[in-house]
């Protein structure tokens, strides 16, 4: 996934010359995760560029180069070090075109490498979404797969709004070169069944497409067919692609690595209750993190929904 | 605490000045390069604004707008900043800059419309006027001056954006990181900071222990303290400011050092924690008095000139007047035309609902 | 209720002398909606005391005074502007006592007026209790009645873990007499039926539950009886009254003013699918703002939710 | 825009230094008032500390931890200043400070384990070491520091609080609004900025266009930028900061002018940004080399003293190893333990859920 997105970088720079690139070591390191390997020699140091070590600065500055008719791809190196540009994407990036009525919008991109599994330290491991998802005006956006990697960053850079762009880093070095050859532009806002099931639909984002996907060839096993629905964007939400799937299965299981309290789940739920409540044969359930700080990673393989949580609550919602 | 706050500001020097203080007699002063002409659209601005402003109060008071904020006594640090610029440049006011508004152009009844809560930006152009939308949230405009000056140096456009914020932003960490991103890119900003002694209730001596105009320091760009209520002091720095911003890439953090002469908004009362005392020194220092009276003794300026200034400001403020209590609120499916480009699926549902229910009420249909 | 709110600070104060209050124009001006009128003169500047205008520093400082055996009481002056306080208190306010393995508690309140119906200007109408919410290690209260108002706020300090406490601003003068007889501890977690009936349950919390009770009333003048539950704390959330109601009732309505996306109507809306499904007789729905940034204060009265939009989903669920 | 960058460093003035230069004759030092033993302490602090933090890197390397940030280089910058404190005084560091963890006597192995991932603040006790956890979000444990420190003045109880952090740090808003704090309560803190020339790939003249001690400027207290692979320069300036916090309310802003001789952490590589002549450079100014010749040339220590230094460091580290790799993860339940002082029912839910899970995979229960 990391070189699908460094190409979509650096296709969107080479094709858009308004495009910028900013943030933490993203410039001659390449950024932590080498997602931006090679950008600053390709482009140059006026495109491509590191930033003082100041978040609220990167989102604000961003916003100021987006009024001057830019189209900024801003990094934050990790969820767990997003939160001081809050404040910034919540109070004006989120606003300024409703604001402005529409005479000033912000075109700009903030890349959040996010969520755990990966072994990290403490605040590196988080799953902010629900926040973004919460604040009107932003759309959010996080793939499951390299070539949705490209194409979802793609598009967001060129959309006309914020797009705050999600990246599993659990998923950073996945390959699946079999859909790599897939291409085409990808609009935000559709979901797409990564697996058709009849018994059951699992409703996924991010890194846990690929747990939700173990667990329905898991339970094919058994007999119970699985739909997997991947949002790809939860703002906005497929409201369509979601009560489509449940009106045809009777029955959900959404599944997420945010805690649960106040989580995005619950927005799915809420959605699924008010467009299929009467096709429902048992309760939604959700499958998530747990509502305490992220584990330390000796064990947070407890904490992140494992195959075996999702699979008992499919088991229940099935034999319900 | 409080007792310990404060010494800090001993350290303070004296401003920048050019114009003489009341009682001082008149002077020779040097030739700041402003025609005669300039030097009386100067006194014409202030006195707009002026007018202006108090007429905004008058409405608030009238129930005409929700809150305002007033400016009197900031007259000249605002007109003479905003004048020194060229009309390229940007400014990015906060929320009290009805001044350099004026001095911008901006159709007061759609910058009132921002404290009429008809709509959150004002209804202005802000492109039209490269003067930005009014922005509330203390300090976090410093980081839009800094991106748009960042992204006009990257453009080769020789412009700079001028910033207004008030003491008790320097607070925030928007201030600093602004102020460092705009040292570390050579971003041509001027940093101007209105300090009016007060944030609501706290005293400057409470907001920090050093100088502001030292505060420029700490990121390695020039600082200059300047008499914030002399109009041709006020011009020059910021004039020379920004020159070197566009010229050569150097920020300069100016501190103007004013006064809230009113409360800090309609809604506030500041004989609570402030004495009129120091209310009424201040006064003695009107920014319009002072220049009024340097202009008569330097004959750049008479009495008709005045005259003709008042009627213009008593329209100016009666126009004002009269379009903001002709304007209605907003229609209801504005709210919905301007959240994203598009109009997604879950946002198309929620107007159609927010109508409906208009309707309904406006039909006065009685459920159930 | 600014009146209670100013007697439990002043209680506090007199009877824990580790008690602290702080914030912005807390101390002289006494607020700028006068909640703290007075106790800076009562308790001097040591224990009331000013701030520099910077919310994290608020937050982060308050911390430390924790650290060193206080019980600060902090205020954020509006809604719109503690956002660049949460990464101090998602960082560390709510992850301290966790990662210190209970060696560093943080008995510190973060007091937010909030909410609109105000005619207020930008930023100051918001209803950000959902990034609370979601954030594992904070506590969320939000009284809707002056005596409650009162006891929750002892509560909330005498409590030795973070307390986020949302201040209804629509209902600061708010008198009810009647209830501010009333007396007690009230223990931090426990909704209250504010209103008892069969054909349905309306859940608020805040500014909401008065509307909600109006809207009870006008619902009762057509022989619905409807039951409204005030949560009073989102976290801990009173899971059993939750529960309980709508197993007696069959249908509920969810009502907030924070927008609708994400915001914590959802999560009350998973947890009654979680724990009453059987009993569910129609979809729950939600009456919420919408997912617009909150409007100019001279049409807000048709984001919030009025009385006529809790009666029109009270009907639906009801004549499902 | 990197070309620009960083003139602003080329004013920084020459650092205070007590110890000579490598290559520098050996020289009578002014007394600062430590005894021998005292002196020789010193040394033993910064061995233990090298070798312990080798041994933490190799542990890495092998798998022992998860990541780990070497402080290698800078010794001088940690032992010095956290020597210099009063048992009483608070340290609160950011990830680096290993050094001061081994002055404050803090077992290493309870340290590692944020490292190893076994617990995010690590296991030791704060409050018993007066030395705060591990704390990963740059420059936020600054305002910690800082209300701490107010927090002991309001008690009048005389200490001071040492805050650690690096000159990347000083680009966030909460090290302005921590200094600020600080000045405005007079709080009694020492600003400690290990000044290691980078932050991961950032050079500190990407950073700043100011000299790092030159912020102090903006807050009314002293900035002293000190030697900071001189262990008695270091030592000598925090104990006159840490005098002026506890004695008279001012706080210090010390920019400790030092190295990072490793990468940023164990997943870094600095050989794609930085050059190698350039850690060849700093390298002769080693800190231990340069203060074990003064102790040599001045007869403080000698052979057999450093001998029996690094035969304790070898089992110092020893010791450290097998208590890492000897050591398990956290039983489970502990995850639901100190969220709240109380466990709400919602947790109680979810807790009895990860138990059983947790049981079920250990007795291999097949689902279905
Ligand atoms: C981030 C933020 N915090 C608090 C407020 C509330 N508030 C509005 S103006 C103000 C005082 C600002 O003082 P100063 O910066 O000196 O500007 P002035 O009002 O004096 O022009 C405060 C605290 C706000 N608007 N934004
Ligand atoms: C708020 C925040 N942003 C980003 C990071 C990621 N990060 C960890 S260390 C570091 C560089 C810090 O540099 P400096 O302050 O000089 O300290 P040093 O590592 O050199 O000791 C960065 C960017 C972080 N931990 N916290
Ligand atoms: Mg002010
Ligand atoms: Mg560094």
């Amino acid at each position: 996934m990391v070189k699908a997105l460094n190409e979509a970088l650096r296709q969107s720079l080479a094709e858009d010359p308004r495009a910028l690139v900013l943030g933490e070591d993203i410039g001659k390191l390449g950024g932590v995760f080498r997602v931006t390997e090679g950008l600053q020699d390709e482009f140059g140091t006026e495109r491509v560029f590191d930033t003082p070590l100041a978040e609220a600065g990167i989102a604000g500055v961003s916003l100021g180069l987006a009024l001057a008719g830019w189209h900024p791809v801003a990094e934050m190196q990790f969820d767990g070090f997003s939160y001081p540009a809050l404040d910034q994407i919540i109070s004006h990036v989120a606003k300024y075109r409703f604001r402005s009525r529409g005479r000033q919008a912000v075109p700009l991109v903030i890349r959040i490498p996010y969520a755990g599994g990966v072994g990290a330290a403490e605040h590196h491991s988080e799953s902010p979404e629900a926040y973004y998802a919460h604040t009107s005006g932003l759309k959010v956006v996080t793939p499951s797969s390299p070539i949705d990697a490209y194409r979802l960053l793609r598009a967001s850079i060129a959309d006309p709004d914020p797009v705050i762009f999600f990246e599993p880093k659990s998923r950073y070095w996945s390959k699946e070169e079999g859909e790599l050859a897939a291409d085409g532009a990808l609009p935000i806002g559709k979901a797409r069944i990564v697996r058709e099931g009849s018994d059951c639909t699992i409703v996924a984002y991010g890194a846990m497409v690929a747990r939700s996907l173990q667990a329905a060839s898991r339970a094919a096993e058994r007999g119970v067919e699985t739909e997997v629905i991947d949002l790809r964007s939860l703002v906005p939400l497929d409201l369509d692609a979601l009560a489509g799937s449940v009106r045809k299965t009777g029955r959900a299981v959404v599944v997420h690595e945010a805690p649960m309290t106040a989580g995005f789940g619950a927005e799915i739920v809420a959605r699924i209750m008010e467009d299929a409540f009467d096709y429902l044969e048992a309760p939604v359930l959700r499958v998530t993190g747990y509502d305490i700080p992220y584990p330390p990673a000796t064990i947070e393989s407890h904490y992140v929904p494992s195959v075996e949580r999702v699979l008992a609550a499919i088991e229940r919602v099935v034999n319900y | 605490m409080d007792e310990d706050l404060g010494e800090g500001m001993n350290e303070a020097e004296g401003p920048f000045r050019v114009l003489p203080l009341a009682g001082e007699p008149p002077r020779e002063i040097p030739s700041i390069g402003l025609k005669e002409k300039e030097l009386r659209e100067l006194y014409r601005l202030m006195a707009l604004s002026r007018r202006a402003d108090l007429e905004a109060t008058a409405l608030q008071r009238q129930g005409e707008l929700a809150v305002y904020p007033p400016l009197i006594g900031q007259e000249a640090a605002q007109v003479g900043s905003a004048f020194a610029l060229e009309e390229s440049d940007w400014i990015f006011p906060s929320y009290r800059e009805l001044g350099a508004a004026v001095v911008r152009g901006v159709d007061l009844v759609e910058y009132l419309h921002f404290y009429r809560a008809t709509w959150h930006g004002g209804t202005y152009d802000a492109n039209a006027h490269r003067f930005g939308m009014v922005s509330v949230p203390v300090g976090s405009q410093i980081l839009h001056a800094v991106g748009y000056a960042m992204g006009a140096k990257l453009d080769g456009i020789a412009l700079a954006t001028l910033v207004y914020f008030g003491d008790g932003a320097t607070s925030e960490g928007d201030f600093h990181e602004g102020c460092n991103f705009a040292a570390v890119f050579r971003a041509p900003v001027v940093f101007l900071c209105q300090n009016n002694q007060w944030a609501i209730s706290v005293p400057v001596s409470a907001q920090t222990a050093a100088p502001i105009w030292k505060k420029a320091e700490a990121y390695g760009f020039p600082g200059v303290r300047v008499d914030g209520n002399d109009v041709l002091a006020v011009y020059q720095v910021t004039r020379e400011a920004a020159i070197r911003a566009r010229e050569d890439g150097i920020p300069t953090l100016i501190e103007a050092v004013t006064y809230r002469i009113g409360p800090h908004s309609t809604a506030d009362d500041a004989s609570r924690y402030r004495p009129g005392e120091e209310v009424e020194q201040w006064k003695a220092m009107d920014p319009l008095d002072r220049y009024r009276s340097w202009l008569t003794s330097s004959g750049v300026a008479d009495e008709d000139y005045f005259q003709s200034v008042e009627g213009e400001a008593k329209d100016f403020a009666a126009k004002m007047r009269s379009g903001v209590i002709a304007s209605g609120p907003r229609p209801l499916e504005e709210l919905f035309e301007w959240v994203f480009d598009d109009l997604p699926p879950h946002l198309a549902r929620q107007r159609d609902e927010v109508l409906r229910f208009a309707r309904e009420a406006a039909e006065g249909i009685e459920r159930g």
